[in-house]
């Protein structure tokens, strides 16, 4: 059973059951991905093609879980297999498209026009927030966003007086996440995260899930992390399993080591206009099913575009005009 | 000089821009105002961008696509979280921001949800975003946006992101104490809302176009202010810019 | 073996410590339990301090005075801020916390904010800090203290921390549905709370130490359980380390 | 007029009339302080013996400002010079106290004792989210700490109902100093700011306040910031000035440069408690109203000593073991 918005007395209950000690969380994908269940609300880190953990996702469905729900606060086409393979019932979220140039999700607007699959919206805040109160153990957080709005009445926001001030404040629930998938740029053994640039809600994210399944572009180790505490984002503590994961974010973007492969996600967009969900369907057997394992998967990719996208990132962040 | 309507829409929203303010930018025409009003008049004008950055500078040919990349990062003075990024607007550090919509109301309220009821949409559209929360949150916000009667409803089927709601005092009974849409720019004209009712109000209009042409592409009474001025063209040195920055034309 | 009732202490404190766990330590007594706890039975037990640490390592000879200073940062593998460090452990992440107190009631409530009223006291106090977060929010608390009469009081002049509040059922009352002060270490035994009256139980007597020692130096009357245990000595090796440890006896 | 605890409304008016420009923030200690006025409402950066904005203290004092509220989450001595000047009458704190070897502060139980100075106590937490609420912009937030406890009856905290669970949770008022006063490693002209080691409650303090000072160790340029943005952990245009300030805060601990000098702790501690409040005196004589300027401040140590403390730095937090 997942647990309820503003839960939080269940919610603590689950995270302080579990053992805390310091120990070695290394699992290969697979092992990592076995600890979601069927039902469980799924929260995605990253943001839209940013750090979006690929390889745990293409796992969730290669195990073929279903009844999920996905939670993220921008969402890009990632769930777009997922709807497609019937594996979510909702999907919670402030936006979802393919990006700017490729105008609306067909397949989203497939399966929610149809009303097969549950959109609850938010403000890319509200929902924000709703993993800050996870985050922070608490059922709500005040915001003053959203009011007025018809967003106030499709997610389960509330309204109050203030009791100090006599104001009207928007109250957001808690969303407590049965899992946290996040991809970090480096991680060590005992779940301690470092990320480059933007940390987006990944570090709320982790606190506010049961269960946290990370990968990292690379694995440092625990000396690594103690020569630079101040690097550290994610506490060990929070993290359940960590998975070794180069290019573990593509053909989305992580910042610093590659940027978005925009040719890729323009032959989708073409694949999808010429063949519809069938078009999905294509590129899950090709990138999804089909690669056993990761180095599978990447070896689909041309070495010199990876390589390209590689120098682009670097350029972008080097902090020199360009 | 000739010049598109989307060069014509960034060239009047980047003039709406200060010095000294700080502006929230989303990607495709807004990104460009903002670069473009730092290169002309507004060297300090500092822009901040939902993924979370704060004084990063657009690079050339290199525009993103969306509001979280690392081509928004380039060269940035802070990269908060998210969530960090709209709290400062609502604090209240953030002047002005942009939006855009497929239907916005005769009170500046926006729709980015839904087509139809929420439950069973005729179209989903991608939702709000962070729209809601610009439109909430910021001082002033400033709507860019093509002039088509399609957009230009009575009555939002949704309101994602809250304009003046239903009129006057709207916004202050929900408990919005602050921030308004001030002003829709669109490839006619710039609009205002009229005090008295809250409804949108023709100000001025861009070189070459009529009242006509406003009241044929919208779907309701569009009220005309006292006297109705004309804008400025677009100068060589703006659209020089503006065609730097976007030489492939992605968004212009 | 001889050892000072501060050795003692922190010996007892350590061993209720499990390797699986996460602590909440303040400086001085805690700090040293938890140290010596690591070295001995709990390698893997991770150290959570107020200022902003998690996992820092003790050095000897560079103990802190206060729970801020770069000493406890000393190859630390986290440095959040202050007001995340409590919310970790509001979501439930810290297993057990230490505290101490100028005044210690029967239920476990415990004073460092006043003695007399709080508008005028007799004596004003450092105040909470972090001890009432920690007792209001860590899984367990534990109370580490020399066993004085002037500590022991029936009724604390002010609950800065919540113990067991008025007697069970409390505490969730109160809406503390987690965290309990589970027991109390003293240089004279270990007390629990007992389950029907919460009210505070000696449950072992340290080497030599007798129950009218107990009785003499509390200021109400203690429950005992139906059998009271002895606890074993501190063992050289636990002295040695901590002897290492705090090497100028500024807290031993 | 400060700003009444909760209310968000009068905190935002007064941030969004400020332009936020970006522009050239560099002044003099002197100059800066001139921000302040009497019956301000001022919260202090860093904590406890770390990174106390020493010199913007001296400089408040020096310049005679009466009708001060001191608000700091832990308060060491840097408190003491303002209640024997009698420039204060609230502290707003969870704790204050000269450190672990020196017991209670002499000075702050005269005057608070003796009802001349109030001093409105909060758990640590309490109060680091009141400052959290205001930099939020929101009138209060939720948290069950201090529950059943005394601290709820003291500073103005209210108990509420949880519109979502019906659960007891309590509310901090939102804390909207009129200025902060903090001290950081790194700052370039336009105001952003980096902080090595522990931030404390320093980024949430920032934004609460309505006018922000800030001394740094070293200037840097607006380059250096933009080479890398992920150090800054304060934005500019939250800060008004900008003061360069070495040693800025000794004899307190500024992480990684230098440690506390306990050396000069246990001579302030002895002249108290040889003296009483005249030990104060005479410190202030010789520290904050002799010296001119921070270099005739900093001329009073001896180098050897800072020295001494700038090594003990290096070793603490280099990553190796000591």
């Amino acid at each position: 059973m997942s647990i309820r918005p503003a839960d939080f007395i269940e919610a603590r209950r689950r995270r302080a059951a579990k053992p805390k000690g310091a120990r070695d969380k290394r699992l290969e994908a697979a092992e990592a991905v076995r600890l979601v269940r069927d039902g469980d609300v799924i929260a995605i880190g990253g943001c839209c093609f940013s750090r979006t953990p690929m390889l745990l996702l293409r796992e969730l469905l290669r195990q073929g879980r279903t009844g999920l729900t996905l939670v993220r606060n921008l969402m890009a086409t990632e769930p777009e297999p997922f709807l497609v393979a019937g594996a979510v019932h909702t999907l919670i979220t402030s936006w979802m498209g393919p990006g700017l140039p490729w105008g609306l999700s067909r397949v989203l607007r497939h399966y929610v026009e149809s009303g097969q699959v549950r959109f609850e919206e938010w403000s890319h805040l509200g929902l924000g927030l709703r993993f800050r109160a996870g985050a922070m153990g608490v059922p709500f957080l005040p915001t003053l966003t959203m009011l007025g709005s018809d967003l106030m009445g499709v997610g389960g926001a509330k309204t109050m007086a203030c009791p100090f001030t006599g104001e009207t404040v928007a109250l957001v629930p808690a969303l407590f996440p049965d899992v946290a998938l996040l991809h970090v740029h480096r991680a060590d053994p005992l779940g301690n995260c470092q990320i480059d640039g933007y940390v987006h809600m990944d570090p709320d994210i982790a606190a506010a899930a049961t269960t946290v399944l990370v990968t990292a572009e690379e694995l440092i180790s625990e000396e690594d992390t103690r020569r630079h505490p101040e690097r550290t984002v994610i506490p060990g503590l929070l993290v359940d399993a960590v998975v070794e994961a180069p290019f573990g974010a593509y053909p989305g973007e992580c910042y610093g080591l590659y940027e978005t492969d925009f040719g890729f996600y323009d032959a989708y967009a073409a694949r999808l206009a010429a063949k519809g969900l069938d078009g999905v369907r294509e590129f899950m057997d090709e990138y999804i099913y089909g690669p056993a394992t990761h180095a599978e998967y990447l070896a689909r990719f041309d070495p010199a575009v990876l390589a390209r996208q590689q120098q682009y990132a670097r350029e972008l962040v080097g902090g020199e005009p360009l | 000089m000739s010049y598109t309507d989307s060069e014509l829409l960034c060239v009047m929203a980047a003039r709406q821009l200060r010095d000294d303010q700080t502006v929230f930018a989303g990607v495709g025409l807004p990104l460009l105002a903002v670069a473009l009003a730092q290169k002309t008049h507004a060297p300090h004008l500092t822009m901040v961008v939902e993924g979370g950055v704060i004084g990063a500078e657009v690079v050339p040919g290199r525009l993103p696509i969306s509001t979280n990349e690392m081509r928004l990062a380039h060269r940035a003075l802070m990269l908060p979280p998210i969530t960090d990024i709209f709290l400062l607007a609502q604090r209240g550090l953030i002047d002005v921001g942009f939006i855009g919509g497929a239907q916005i109301d005769q009170y500046g309220n926006i729709n980015t949800s839904v087509i139809g009821p929420y439950e069973r949409p005729k179209v989903r559209l991608p939702g709000s975003g962070g729209a809601n929360d610009i439109a909430s949150l910021c001082s002033e916000v400033t709507i860019v946006t093509l002039h088509e009667r399609r957009r230009f409803v009575p009555r939002v089927d949704f309101i994602t992101s809250p304009g003046g709601l239903s009129g006057p005092g709207a916004r202050q009974a929900a408990g919005l104490h602050f921030g308004r849409v001030a002003r829709v720019i669109t490839h006619l004209g710039l609009f205002g809302f009229d005090p008295a009712s809250g409804r949108l109000r023709l100000d001025a209009l861009h070189p070459g176009r009529t009242v006509e042409m406003v009241r044929e592409q919208t779907g309701f009474e569009v009220l005309l202010a006292p006297e109705i001025g004309t804008t400025a063209p677009p100068t060589e040195t703006e659209l020089a810019i503006l065609r730097r920055l976007d030489a492939e034309r992605r968004f212009l």
